[in-house]
């Protein structure tokens, strides 16, 4: 069944809640400006769970952050959405120092399962304060889950699996140009566990190595370096970035001998970083040229719609960096 | 007002068009507020505006002109393309910077009315926000540090949710935010306040006079509540025309309001109130009204099509500004 | 009280012994506060304590063994050595966590509460927290939402630095906090307030029963204040003994405090107000008081030896409990 | 002049404080716990500028940062001060998402220079919750300078620096475990611009990259490098991670062939992933051997000491895992 990534994340909550009761919905709406769309896609949710949805809270991230921990302390699952996902920031305090720390400093004896959900990304006109890709950032709290899928059915089982089977906490982070993309998924698809990257396209010269919108980006940028260019890139969907499956891209780079991270964070200290980083140590003697690294460039994020691209992360850029990479140049 | 009502019809004639870049927000039905608080301004104070801020730039003395260009994105406006919608600035007016996050404005605003404070400037710092500010935890530190360090700031708090039939009163119903009188709090934590109708722009220009004097004076923050009541296009996500563009004819009832903005039009829109208030005071005549809107209405066709032939920033001028030269360099 | 006292003034001693890793804290002078809660506390219940934890654990019926074991960061502690003295837990007790960020106990325990009321648990939520956590915006984002929510929580504010003279009253002086009266605030949010001297221990048991009934029944937010006198001890960053450990004989007049705690021990410590009221009243002879002082101390005394000679966690052990195996399989 | 960190902050503040009367200092105190050779650094500094000392203040992170950026915005400079670093969380909407932003978003019309200064990292005992490295979560935002000096002389140099001459947001992260170190450094040094490392030891068989506390045990474990293996490692200082010195890095890996990155940051998404991206992407040819991650572990921080030294970068563990790369094995 062909289901969008809106959908997707609808039946997640929609199954989750039917099959367990401890499941509660916090925050605001999920879709962003897509306002039609998702209630297209949640009709009747709201109301078939209405005393588990808190969805109409005042204006207070910290707050909610913090009642998510509390929630999941007293023995409630809740997914909080903050929609924007810049305002994450705000609730970072519970999100980085409060719900990671709680399993370890107990030395095991509790556990904080909360899933936080977020539009990460450039969104069009969002500008500095509204475009955040925080996973990077995440990326540095042990104990955090970080997920980024990019497609409908990994969204639906990723999300379905933190709200009946996680018992960590999660920072679940889609896109506002995913939400709308479709593919093959049902509902009967099995939970996924955190931890698995996908091969989403097999090839044998090159290694793309993306993430949430880059994935789609790097399938687009590998169909045209085939086309164009007679390269086989292989493309690896991380899906979750902490914890990181670091096997799959290694293996993947092992057999290329080239590789490109690509992703939509800032360049420096971005999750491309730590890709390039895990390579550098753990693949390196079978690198045949520089890592690759096409990422959002290091400024904020302007308004207007041709910058903003400029400063993206494109098909185009992510082949340029692959004929660099390719040539043995470094790719910036 | 007039002017301020005129761009942002103007913002939805260009949403109509297709040709903005994303999301934007108007403030029809909050002119007066804008107009009387930037009235009772002087030059040296510093503004902090939101996300709102078509309205406060123009009573400041903003030429709709470069908004456009901001607005669209586009050379010409005050950020070459950076800010937009969001982050409408005019340092040039004293308003350095516009945040857009609910709440942050308010510790910010303390922190300059500081520096006013403590380095002996002319000009007090006043900020503007909406009622959902108070939701936000950064509105609590920031009102303590203001009340601690006694610094000359006006917290603008607009209220733009309150029923036409409570608008005069100071409770309102708790929806999301429970505390039924706002100014509790600020009076809890020792600083005055004062609430008032955002439809009487005569009042709210008499009051802010006070109050701003009050704070220059006194060197310590004061807290307004302005109660507007929604105009029926800011109902949903996006804001959206409704029914018509105003026409001050109906202040002398030639033609009616369509029926979804009727009521509003009659009870709580401050720019048609005051239209009626000055024709019935005989201040002026429907012959002025007519003429003056005809000039405002010219003077936003031109910049708006102005705005819309100004071109797009170079694109490689998206990678500077990122860093500020040093100190005397530039 | 005296278990408590005498588990904290033990933990002077290991601190004087320079075998605490790090900055702790003590609550002399708030006991009354922590027995009248924990005791008007019911078994479900589910309870935040934060920093000063060791009072609250302790009314709650922790054991002191295992409180110093955890202190010390060694085996036989709740945590291996991973939580320690900002951590203090007892998930037995209904404490999970432990935060010892300042405000964000409030929003967790609204939450906790949230799931208590909407999964119709028995057992109501308390959260303990200074008056320092006013001064966070924290606070406030989660008044709101209990109050909007409607949740079954009593907040436990114990300001902890109230002058003697003012403790009966429900004002002080502004110092970094503005608000001259705490109860003000949740006031405006419309929650039910109550505000009582620290050192009343009747007292406060039976405002802490009536208010954790009230919660219990309403299912709706309570916010007490409880206003002690800083401990002379507690002045500096680091806690010390002031003078000396408590002698209860002082009750009766057997020697006498030094000079530094006089005063404070005269008139602000609920512990030697109690035993003062209790001799007076014949419920308790000196030799009773003497007897359970003895007993009391002898059981610190072996609980603290035990816990210095508890083993460090094997190092390789800090490398596990990161990740909570999934649901159902542990 | 021998010169402690602390006093090297001092003098900083106060000759910023006498030549510029814009600037400000805002919040907590600087040492931690360290009060009395805090008072000592500090004796008369406070009183000196008494009118332009904020230190009394609530315990208000959020607001303090946004107040802080407010006041940069109108003509003042601040230095605000969180003290332990893990509050700097609290202030991360202010920090992250207002201050870096200015800049850019107001097209270059406008600017804030604010310091923001804390104490990062792990500090005996700190537990889980205080006991935060910041740094390369705050990597990851264009627009913020960051600076981590790791002597005495550099701390002054910078701190002064960023007082007196930067018009650019900043974080300066100072260490407890550097406070009390003392180096020779004097009034007479000049400004220090951000954006240039140094090389604290010279070598030519391996290049150790460090900065703030892991500088120090770098310099140690070259010691016994050479001492006891014959290696001789080259340190490098990173000073200030933005902007980052990526030439001095690179030149010194062409050189050696062999880096090491020590850091303090959790391994995941470090300040380490970064710089091992660096080269794989600008000096991958001239890597004879994987490059090593020497960080803290992967885990929240346990309050039980040994358990904290077993999880944290010490000189040891710096030597084997030179020792590993030196060998052509990946360091973990
Ligand atoms: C920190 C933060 N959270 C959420 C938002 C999204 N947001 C933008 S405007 C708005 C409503 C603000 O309400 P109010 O302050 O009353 O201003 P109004 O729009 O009514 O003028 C919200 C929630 C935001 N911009 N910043
Ligand atoms: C968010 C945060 N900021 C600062 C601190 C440092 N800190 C620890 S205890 C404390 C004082 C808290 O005062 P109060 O809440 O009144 O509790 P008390 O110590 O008086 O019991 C502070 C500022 C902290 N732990 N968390
Ligand atoms: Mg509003
Ligand atoms: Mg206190």
């Amino acid at each position: 069944m062909k289901m969008s990534y809106l959908k997707g994340l609808a039946l997640a909550i929609d199954e989750a809640m039917a099959a367990e009761p401890r499941v509660i919905l916090m925050g605001s709406r999920m879709g962003g400006h897509l306002t039609a769309q998702e209630n297209e896609a949640f009709a009747g949710v709201l109301d078939r769970y209405a005393e588990r949805i808190f969805m109409n809270v005042p204006i207070a991230e910290f707050g909610l952050a913090g009642a998510a921990v509390g929630a999941s302390l007293a023995g409630g699952r809740p997914l909080l959405s903050f929609n924007i996902g810049s305002f994450m920031l705000h609730g970072f305090p519970p999100i980085v120092n409060e719900a990671p720390n709680v399993h370890y400093t107990t030395g095991g004896r509790c556990s904080a399962p909360v899933t936080y959900y977020a539009l990460g990304g450039i969104r069009g006109g969002g500008s500095s304060q509204h475009s955040h890709r925080l996973q990077a950032m995440l990326g540095n709290v042990p104990g955090l889950q970080i997920l980024a899928p990019a497609t409908a059915g990994d969204a639906y089982g990723l999300l379905k699996w933190c709200l009946l089977e996680s018992r960590n906490p999660t920072v679940f982070f889609a896109h506002t140009d995913l939400l709308l993309s479709e593919d093959e998924a049902d509902g009967a698809s099995p939970l996924l566990p955190v931890g698995s990257a996908r091969i989403s396209r097999a090839g044998h010269d090159i290694t793309l190595i993306a993430h949430s919108v880059t994935v789609p980006r790097a399938l687009a940028a590998a169909d045209a370096l085939a086309a164009d260019h007679g390269v086989s890139a292989e493309v690896i969907d991380l899906r979750t970035l902490a914890p990181l499956d670091a096997a799959t891209v290694v293996d993947s780079v092992r057999k290329t001998g080239h590789a490109v991270v690509v992703d939509e964070c800032h360049k420096s200290f971005g999750v491309n970083a730590e890709i390039a980083a895990t390579l550098a140590e753990a693949a390196l003697s079978h690198l045949k040229a520089p890592i690759g690294r096409v990422a959002t460039a290091d400024v904020p994020i302007p308004y207007n719609l041709s910058l903003e691209r400029e400063i993206s992360v494109t098909p185009d850029k992510i082949v340029q960096g692959a004929l660099s990479t390719l040539e043995g140049r470094a790719s910036c | 007002m007039l002017l301020i009502r005129r761009f942002e019809e103007g913002m939805l004639r260009l949403h109509g068009r297709g040709i903005l870049p994303c999301h934007f927000h108007v403030s029809i039905g909050q002119e007066a507020t804008a107009v009387a608080v930037c009235g009772a301004a002087e030059e040296h104070d510093v503004l902090f505006t939101n996300h709102r801020s078509n309205g406060h730039l123009i009573a400041r003395g903003a030429d709709p002109g470069w908004m456009f260009a901001e607005q669209l994105g586009r050379v010409g406006g005050n950020t070459n393309g950076k800010g937009g919608t969001l982050h409408m600035i005019a340092p040039e007016l004293g308003m350095p910077w516009t945040t857009s996050l609910v709440g942050c404005s308010v510790p910010m605003a303390v922190g300059a009315a500081l520096i006013h404070k403590q380095q002996r400037r002319p000009g007090v710092v006043i900020a503007f926000f909406g009622d959902g500010v108070m939701e936000e935890g950064a509105f609590y530190e920031g009102i303590n540090l203001a009340a601690l360090w006694h610094v000359p700031l006006v917290c603008v708090c607009e209220n733009n949710g309150v029923p036409t039939e409570l608008r005069k009163l100071d409770t309102t119903q708790p929806s999301t935010f429970l505390a039924r009188r706002l100014a509790d709090i600020p009076s809890a934590f020792g600083i005055p306040c004062a609430t008032i109708d955002g439809a009487d722009v005569e009042g709210l220009f008499d009051l802010m006079t006070e109050v701003v004097g009050t704070v220059r004076r006194d060197l310590a923050p004061y807290f307004v509540e302005v109660r507007t009541t929604r105009y029926p296009g800011n109902r949903a996500l996006w804001p959206e025309l409704a029914g018509a563009e105003t026409d001050l004819a109906w202040a002398w009832d030639e033609g009616e309001p369509p029926e979804q903005l009727a009521a509003w039009s009659r009870d709580s829109d401050p720019l048609m109130g005051f239209v009626r208030r000055l024709l019935a005071q005989g201040a002026v005549s429907r012959d002025d009204v007519t003429r003056i809107d005809a000039a405002i209405a010219a003077r936003i066709d031109e910049a708006m099509e102005s705005a819309i032939r100004s071109p797009q920033p170079p694109p490689d001028s998206a990678y500077g500004d990122v860093w500020a030269a040093r100190e005397g360099s530039s």
